[in-house]
């Protein structure tokens, strides 16, 4: 099984530090695919994303879907990172890399993880506004159902 | 039996979380969703759309149907927006 | 039109610096999907990998393959440097970094881009062996072929 | 018209580039090569496969049946494994 590595934290995180982390020692890796999702500022509506989250059941629901990418492809290691707190615009939220030989298991497990972390890991966005107002929950996409849903149709490669 | 809530359920409900002690015959999570209504106009805004509310079990996703017997925390929370 | 970003170089890349230069002064990107390819050692049988390439047509396939991804995707921002000249195991070959609002289409654009870089870019392996001698050309894949084809395939999103 | 050559191809050739003057009715990619070969033991093993190898002109792929009318440089090489 691949090393696997998930956080979940306040603090920003160091995508080159963690490739590093990933590659350290070993040449077998031909492939890393990397996710990196930011904060966006809807049009210079947002000051900050909240995010809540559920401590404990946040990592170990990302270390399920992780364990699910790692018996699904051939992976040399992989890594999720999830931050919570207030996020200002442009700021990273989350990260996945995946390690692999080839390009194919790289891409395919960190769009399986992303997927299903948006889908099953326990965080939950709120709108802090520039007005100084408190903005509503951000509601769950039925784009983000899908995407996941996609992956139970296709074929395990 | 610990519970605990998130994002608008905590809100609605009012408290992040607290330990109740249900009667005998609350064997699953629509059980236990059935008798928190019954303790407030919080718990009714925040269970009116049942099927919108997500639960967690010991923290795993789980079912209305599932049974609660041994389980030391349950978790309410809206459909899930990280990532 | 996406800013793209195309170099052939033999020094390393920097992928955090290319990643920060995609995002420069702007809030409006919220994923940003990566790829890095590496040389293998292949069980310690390689001392490095000799990257030939066809000066001034790299830069223009490289190009013309970005400017399909950013017509086929919304992107913010497309960056695709590969290096030529011996690179040794566990040195970055290929950087692809695709930006966008949401995850689809950066994880698109960047999956779209390598699997044309590899079947149209006109860059050639040769293997350098641990025991001194030169090996083989490394032969073309059908498999890659089969990925580049895909998105001939596929509905355009 | 300048002929430039990489990997494999360039060394059975046995040069990395050349400036050639075909004889009239070399019209096509396809006549270029079928006149290439004419010229020696490294042209026919480079073109040995005509399938195999590709072709581009002025930096951008072709087919055999690609007119060179105005085309100032042509490439052959083995089919691409970068990446």
């Amino acid at each position: 099984m691949a090393p696997i590595r998930i956080a979940v934290q306040a603090e920003p995180f160091d995508a080159a530090a963690e490739t590093e982390r990933l590659l350290a020692g070993r040449a077998d890796i031909g492939a890393v695919a990397s996710f990196t999702g930011y904060c966006r500022d809807e049009g210079g509506r947002l000051a900050a994303l909240e995010l809540e989250h559920y401590p404990g059941m946040a990592e170990a629901e990302m270390g399920r879907v992780a364990a699910d990418a790692a018996r699904r492809w051939p992976l040399l290691g992989l890594t999720a990172i999830h931050r919570h707190g207030l996020i200002p615009p442009g700021g990273p939220i989350v990260l996945v890399l995946a390690a692999s030989s080839h390009r194919e298991a790289a891409f395919g497990a960190a769009e399986f993880v992303m997927d299903f972390l948006k889908t099953r890991a326990p965080f939950w966005k709120r709108e802090h506004l520039r007005d100084g107002t408190l903005g509503p929950w951000v509601e769950a996409k039925d784009t983000d159902d899908r995407a996941a849903d996609r992956w139970a149709a296709a074929t395990s490669p | 039996m610990k519970i605990v809530y998130f994002a608008w359920v905590r809100e609605r409900v009012g408290v992040p979380d607290e330990v109740v002690d249900p009667p005998a015959g609350t064997d699953t999570v629509a059980d236990l969703v059935r008798w928190l209504k019954g303790r407030g106009e919080g718990y009714r805004e925040a269970f009116a759309d049942e099927a919108v509310v997500r639960v967690a079990l010991d923290h795993v996703h789980a079912r209305p149907d599932a049974p609660l017997a041994g389980i030391r925390e349950v978790a309410f929370f809206p459909p899930m927006t990280g990532g």
